[in-house]
């Protein structure tokens, strides 16, 4: 079949065969390769982060993929087509407009208006001077109470939005937070600080388009209050009384009190691990 | 200018994609394909120069001629030798795995006394104190070789006796031997001028005689259908090979051969089918139709069919006197295509029994087949090549293997000329063995050695100045100018034939019809021969094949 | 010119003697092994007992001994072979197997109408020092291979080799002939050039009472047979009359 | 602690409920003990050589070649299912997809490993890419088959690397995005290869002019069983999935895909067996009229020999053949989940059947006019690795199923509706 092989003669099905079985080799190898050369060239732009986002996105049940208008009420049911990315989704300002139905009742937890929120329960704070503070949100911090360890990032490390910010432990069980926002690390909090990072955001935060993908006002409500649904669910009937005490108070440091529950789950859905 | 390892790198990536297109790497791939095919460790054959030598077959009294091809000094290959006139360049199946014997693992390799291993001085102190205590008995299972002299003459000088263990072949002929007085082993058949041949289970055509003459003459004359000129009419109580093949198959019941040949021969006597008068057989056609099985008119057509077209010729698988009578009444003694005498020798010989009263010691030749098994309280010594278990002697004496010895070979049984030719060695011993006649030599050092005897047997050949010599040319034992020309032309494994003797100088008369004895059952390739054993090939082939089951040997 | 080797076996003459497996086996180096079983074993010439299926002194058996047909025209195991391992010999007609290239995939096998074709099951093996009887003409197959009747090629390179010697480009017919011809005492194997119309064999497969078996296959095989017995000729096709193989018992 | 100490609940998706980590292994624990003892017949046969199995110079193929040729055959719904989809663009059999591409892959690697032991010498394989014989079927076969185990093994690469711990990895999961863009193209590949060597295992035994009884003539270079075994291949590969995956419903209780795939997946099968059933018919005919008789085989001769009957045609074509292409067509029993499903069965078993037929059949039947019917039974050793394959099938299913998602997690409507 090649040179110097012996007692091997041509023929002209020997052409065709080959011609067809190489052609074939080569084409699996070419999508590999190319599927290879894709990957690593979303590496170098910065678009992998995305994709790996998306990919999580993609895999999220659907309860975590509502629209954030459909929280707020403007609409009866959506589901998020782009990732959460309300910067550049075309219908945003469609369904903004639309009045919230508002549920606005005091759930016992406090988020304060002047906090935008991601739905991986944590906060961001705007600062004059342009830069963002982050930290967890009530309902994070009942969960976890204090963690056993934090892990954070060295001063003027980037990080990534839906990406990971940072991790903690707390009963052996290891929480990696989402980043609510893109930026860099310039100072880094706590637990005790009730903060946990200060960043400078890539983008200008008096530009309302920067932190339009965090949830706010109305929306905060409706998503919160699904969310306790969520819990109450998980952590069952016989745990009900000490986790939302009367009028729905969240007790604190509910994996210490609560232990037998499945917190695998309860921290993946919290933290919107796939 | 500077290299950076990027270069490298680009470089050796276009050296592997070059690379690619020269023969180089499909080369090494082929060779690695060349060389995963073969597996050094399987066995592999010898290497060494191949010759191709001349001699003949010893493992049984048929001596037929053998082609052996060899290579490094051990035989590799045996065909047929085609200038012989006896075998024509035909062999029985078992010959052409014959070289493989040597290596048996059955093989005897060293002197056992009672099973545990001793040594041949031990034996040759035994046996000469039991010659100096009393009687000997030496047996010999082909007599007239060189070796048959030194055996007995040994017997002669040591009060001894010398018997023989005879192949079934002669022991049909040994009726015309009490009635005419020829040695069995001066008579023959005149197979090649019979034109009917009445078989009573000898196996013609499987392993009787030498395969070079009958086969060879059946196929030529007898196969298929076209107006045969020679019949076989096997009379057998099942459908052997012979049976299948010959021209008619005339089933008996077993054991009724005796009674078939009688019948018969009332049937030609009073039909007045045979010119011959002779004493009328006791038993009646009926009774002998009734016996064998078949309606007495089946028995009176073939009487008629057996003399149509003579000359008419019966034959016996085994000592029988009735079939041997028959032979009388169809006037085939002594006649053309009939039992011919061969040679002027009359050397009797005392027939082996397996009982041996007083005898001090059994001397057995490794040319008796091990299925002799001498029922006496002597001591037993036993030259054997092969093991084939199950029988009890003293001493297992290694003799020679195949081609493995210098002998020579006398006539074939039921030859109907007188033949000698000597086999030269052409296999290395493996380890220490001793022909029972070398051993009898250095017992008692006065007797003459082989060497000598085939020597003397050239000289009274030459003295003669009778008869031809088959080799790669025929010349006439006249054309020698010496008795060591004729010796070393034989010495190249050809072979003498006497002159035909002229016929009718044979002459037997019947008394009296022969009382009936039970013939023994035929035999076959598997059976006739002295080896214990068979080629491993042969077991094989036999229990991979349904020609026959393997016989009841001992089978690697 | 390209020869065509061809057998005429006259099935009157054949009286089963064995003697042509014989000397195939010892030419071949078939390994004698004691576990192989009918079915299992290595038989490149096998020599079969067939009865008219008759019983009593009706029962006629003829020996009929099967090897390698090797097949003309669309030869099947050289169409199956996925590695080129059997081949037709454009020169001589031999259907030639190469039991080094063999992948040992039996589909060969399957493709064979004879039955002619075996495996090596077992690693091939002697009793101890036997090797040294082995004809030095022939290498030993492996254990996972397929092996047949090639016609004793070894014996045609001899004679190939013997006329290169002597200068001429034709070889001695004489010199070129397979071990189980050599060994027939009945002479009922004959062997020679088909496509010599001056071939006696040539002639011979052209009588009245040749016949091939499973000849309506299509495939021209060059091995004929030849018989006057009426019902031996019947078996050139299948199907018809009582033809069984004789069990022995 | 609430969580046990043994878990594995770190690697299942996330949502999606499975058993604990020790009734898994409780299930998985004989299927690996039968996986175990296959690896053992075949370390057996592949160390001590063939002899370990019953097969013979005239049985020289036997179960194995069954196994092969029916686990090939069930394995088709793979490359079919991917046509479907990718090619056809039928969306709503998206839903399978990954259970296909698990079932072909667990059926083709099986497959090859079996043959690897099947043959005598494995380690010549790569012979046949070396000194190819363009004329044989077998070749082809073996092209095709080991480019099509690549493919699968690519196709399935993206269903693992979604695994819950393995996606961290962020290369892992950009390299599955960007494989999983380009899976189409391997569909079509893959659709390519299986086409040619699902016929070229028919060709196999049709172009054996010395096997009467499997010999067929064709067009061009292929017999027409090569077509035939595309059709049943292709026919039955969709009633296998409906069954593989009714099974895993049926065991993990839980309804994994929407019902009308098997309805569309029975319509599907149902509609090709109509007309494998009708071409297999017709074949038959040709055959047993022609083609035999020209051979010089009367067609009763191969029927005389029980079992081998008429009744086991009979069955093969009616039975396993038109009766579940009926049922599968038939609105009233296609709806009935019942019918469906062993109309699917029935379809599957009448493909083994076929390929049993032309596999053991073949060779049992005699040729030669002295030759006698044959029989065999396979060897412990054959059995338990064949037993293997199984157990590994099993084994591997389950794990797939366990950690990947196979199956899409159940999804809320899509639709956005303004209050207003």
């Amino acid at each position: 079949m090649f040179p110097g092989v012996d007692g091997f003669h041509w023929t002209a099905g020997h052409i065709i065969f080959l011609c067809l079985f190489f052609a074939v080799v080569l084409t699996i190898a070419l999508t590999v390769i190319s599927a290879m050369r894709r990957t690593i060239g979303d590496f170098r732009s910065h678009r992998a982060i995305d994709l790996c986002w998306h990919a999580d996105f993609a895999d999220l049940p659907a309860t975590d993929r509502r629209c954030r208008h459909e929280l707020a009420g403007r609409v009866i049911s959506r589901i998020c087509p782009n990732a959460f990315d309300c910067r550049n989704c075309d219908k945003y300002s469609e369904f903004a407009v639309l009045p919230a139905k508002g549920m606005t009742h005091d759930l016992g937890l406090n988020y304060s208006s002047d906090r935008f929120y991601h739905r991986a329960h944590t906060w961001v704070k705007p600062e004059e001077d342009g830069t963002v503070t982050i930290g967890l949100d009530e309902f994070a911090d009942h969960l976890i109470g204090r963690p056993d360890s934090v892990k954070l990032p060295g001063i003027g490390s980037e990080i990534d939005l839906n990406q990971s910010a940072w991790q903690m432990k707390k009963n052996g069980k290891e929480i990696s937070v989402r980043a609510p926002i893109e930026g860099t690390v310039i100072a880094v909090g706590g637990p005790k600080e009730n903060w946990y990072l200060k960043l400078r955001p890539r983008m200008d935060v008096r530009d309302p388009k920067t932190l339009r993908h965090l949830l706010r006002g109305p929306e905060v409500y409706g998503w919160l209050s699904r969310e306790l649904e969520r819990l109450q669910l998980q952590l069952g009937a016989p745990d009900a009384a000490p986790t939302l005490a009367d009028g729905g108070m969240l007790m604190p440091n509910l994996m210490d009190t609560v232990p037998r529950a499945d917190w695998n789950t309860v921290l993946a859905d919290t933290f919107l691990e796939v | 200018m500077k290299v950076t390892r990027r270069d490298l790198f680009v470089w050796g990536a276009g050296a592997a994609a070059g690379l690619v297109f020269t023969p180089v790497p499909w080369k090494l791939l082929d060779d690695v394909s060349i060389w995963t095919q073969n597996w050094p460790w399987i066995p592999q054959p010898p290497r060494g120069p191949v010759e191709v030598k001349q001699s003949f077959c010893s493992l049984c009294p048929q001596g037929c001629a053998l082609k052996v091809k060899t290579a490094g000094g051990w035989p590799v290959g045996i065909a047929g030798t085609s200038t012989n006139p006896l075998t024509r360049g035909a062999l029985c199946p078992l010959a052409f795995g014959a070289h493989q014997l040597n290596w048996h693992p059955q093989r005897v390799r060293t002197v056992r006394h009672n099973g545990v291993p001793s040594s041949w001085s031990d034996a040759r102190a035994a046996f000469a104190k039991a010659c100096s205590e009393g009687p000997v008995v030496i047996i010999d299972g082909q007599p007239g070789r060189a070796a048959s002299t030194v055996l007995a003459s040994f017997a002669e000088k040591h009060n001894g006796s010398y018997r023989v263990e005879m192949s079934p072949e002669t022991r049909a002929l040994m009726p015309f031997e009490s009635w005419t007085g020829v040695s069995a082993f001066s008579l023959g058949y005149d197979l090649e001028n019979a034109y009917t041949i009445v078989s009573f289970g000898a196996p013609l055509l499987d392993g009787w005689g030498v395969p070079g003459r009958f086969t060879r003459l059946w196929a030529e004359r007898a196969a298929g259908r076209s107006d045969p000129q020679l019949r076989l009419i096997q009379i057998e109580d099942s459908l052997s090979h012979t049976a299948s093949r010959a021209w008619k198959w005339v089933n008996i019941r077993p054991g009724s051969e005796s009674a078939m040949a009688a019948g018969l021969a009332r049937a030609l006597i009073e039909e007045k089918l045979v010119s011959a008068r002779g004493p009328m057989p006791v038993i009646t056609i009926s009774a002998a139709a009734s016996q064998s099985g078949i309606s007495e008119s089946a028995l009176g057509e073939l009487a008629r069919t057996i003399v149509a077209r003579p000359p008419v010729l019966a034959i016996a698988s085994n000592h029988n006197p009735e079939i041997a009578a028959l032979n009388v009444v169809l006037g085939a003694v002594g006649a053309h295509g009939g039992v011919v005498r061969r040679s002027k020798r009359t050397g009797k010989y005392i027939p082996a029994e397996a009982q041996i009263p007083n005898a001090r010691a059994v001397l057995i030749d490794s040319s008796v087949p091990w299925d002799f098994a001498p029922d006496s309280n002597a001591e037993i010594f036993r030259f054997v090549a092969w093991d084939g278990g199950l029988q009890k002697c003293d001493w297992l004496l290694p003799a020679a293997g195949f081609l493995e010895e210098l002998t020579d070979i006398p006539n074939a049984p039921t030859s109907a000329v007188e033949t000698y030719a000597i086999a030269p060695q052409l296999s290395k011993p493996q380890f220490e063995i001793q022909s029972a006649a070398q051993f009898l030599v250095s017992v008692d050092p006065t007797l003459p050695t082989v060497e000598k005897v085939i020597h003397s047997r050239c000289e009274e050949l030459f003295h003669q100045r009778a008869g031809t010599v088959y080799g790669q040319e025929v010349t006439g034992v006249a054309k020698f100018d010496s008795a060591q020309k004729l010796e070393a032309e034989l010495e190249k494994a050809s072979t003498w034939v006497g002159d035909p003797p002229p016929p009718g100088e044979l002459r037997c008369e019947l008394r009296e019809w022969p009382p009936t004895m039970i013939a023994e059952s035929s035999q076959n390739w598997a059976s006739t021969w002295n080896a214990p054993v068979l080629p491993p090939l042969a077991t094989k082939l036999y229990r991979e094949s349904s020609l026959r089951e393997a016989p009841g040997r001992r089978t690697v | 010119m390209s020869a065509r080797y061809g057998m005429v076996i006259d099935l009157d003459r054949c009286t089963g003697c064995g003697a042509c497996m014989m000397a195939c086996a010892a030419e071949n180096n078939v390994p004698p092994l004691p576990q192989a079983s009918a079915r299992t074993g290595l038989t490149p010439l096998l020599v079969r007992k067939v009865s008219n299926g008759l019983e009593g002194s009706d029962r006629r058996e003829v020996f009929i001994p099967i090897l390698c047909m090797h097949c003309e025209y669309d030869t099947p195991c050289v169409h199956v072979c996925p590695q080129q391992a059997v081949e037709v010999d454009k020169a001589t007609g031999i259907v030639m197997q190469m039991p080094q290239r063999c992948l040992g995939c039996r589909y060969c096998m399957t493709a064979c109408p004879y039955h002619a074709r075996y495996f090596n099951w077992w690693d091939p093996a002697w009793p101890k020092g036997m090797e040294k009887s082995l004809n030095p003409g022939v290498a030993t197959r492996m254990r996972g291979v397929v092996e047949k009747c090639n016609l004793c090629h070894a014996r045609l390179h001899a004679a190939k080799e013997k006329a290169a010697a002597a200068g001429k480009r034709e070889i001695d017919p004489a010199d070129y002939v397979p071990a189980c011809v050599e060994a027939c005492p009945a002479r009922a194997i004959r062997f020679g050039n088909l496509a010599d119309p001056k071939d006696p064999v040539a002639q011979e497969s052209q009588s009245q009472d040749a016949f091939r078996l499973l000849a309506k296959l299509g495939t021209e095989p060059k091995i004929y047979y030849k018989s006057k017995e009426p019902w031996v000729q019947a078996m050139a096709e299948p199907n018809s009359g009582p033809i069984v193989e004789a069990k022995h018992v | 602690m609430s969580s046990t100490v043994l878990t594995d609940s770190r690697w299942i998706a996330r949502g999606a409920e499975r058993t604990s980590f020790s009734r898994f292994l409780a299930w998985l624990a004989p299927w690996s003990a039968m996986l175990t003892l296959g690896v053992y017949a075949a370390f057996l046969c592949l160390y001590r050589g063939l002899n370990q199995t019953n097969m013979d110079n005239r049985f020289a193929f036997g179960l194995w070649i069954f196994l092969d040729l029916g686990i090939i055959a069930l394995g088709a719904g793979a490359f079919f299912t991917g046509f479907l989809v990718y090619i056809l663009k039928r969306a709503e059999l998206r839903p399978i997809l990954n259970t296909a591409v698990v079932v072909g892959f667990i059926c083709y690697s099986g497959a090859v490993a079996i043959l690897m032991i099947d043959v005598g010498q494995p380690l010549r394989a790569w012979f046949t890419f070396w000194h190819p014989n363009t004329h044989s079927m077998l070749t082809e076969v073996t092209f095709c088959i080991s480019c099509y185990l690549l493919v699968l093994c690519l196709e399935y690469i993206p269903i693992l690397l979604r695994n819950r711990q393995l996606r961290r990895l962020p290369s892992f999961l950009v390299f599955e995005h960007q494989l999983h863009n380009l899976v189409p193209v391997l569909a079509g590949i893959g659709t390519f290869l299986s086409f040619f060597h699902q016929g070229s295992l028919g060709g196999l035994y049709g172009v054996l002019r010395g096997r009467p009884f499997a010999f067929r003539h064709g067009f061009f270079i292929w017999p027409s069983t090569f077509f035939l075994f595309i059709l049943s291949a292709i026919a039955t590969g969709p009633s296998f999935l409906m069954l593989v995956t009714a099974t895993v419903e049926k065991v993990t209780g839980k309804q994994l895909v929407p019902q009308d795939v098997f309805r569309r997946l029975g319509f599907i099968s149902g509609i090709l067996l109509g007309i494998y059933v009708a071409a297999k018919s017709i074949d038959t005919l040709i055959w047993l009229n022609f083609t035999s008789p020209a051979e010089g085989f009367a067609p009763w001769t191969y029927y005389i020999h029980k079992p081998f009957g008429t009744p086991v045609l009979f069955a093969e074509i009616v039975l396993f053949g038109l009766i579940p292409a009926f049922l599968l067509l038939y609105r009233k029993t296609a709806a009935h989940r019942g019918w469906l499903f062993s109309a699917a069965a029935l379809a599957c078993i009448g493909v083994l059947m076929n390929r049993f037929v032309l596999t053991v059949q073949t060779l049992a039947l005699p040729t030669l006019p002295f030759d006698d019917f044959l029989t065999y039974t396979p060897s412990w050793q054959e059995v338990a690795s064949f037993g293997g394959v199984i157990a590994y099938g099993v084994i591997v299913y389950s794990l797939s199923y366990r950690y990947l998602s196979l199956f899409p997690q159940p999804k809320g409507e899509d639709a956005h509706v303004p209050r207003s």
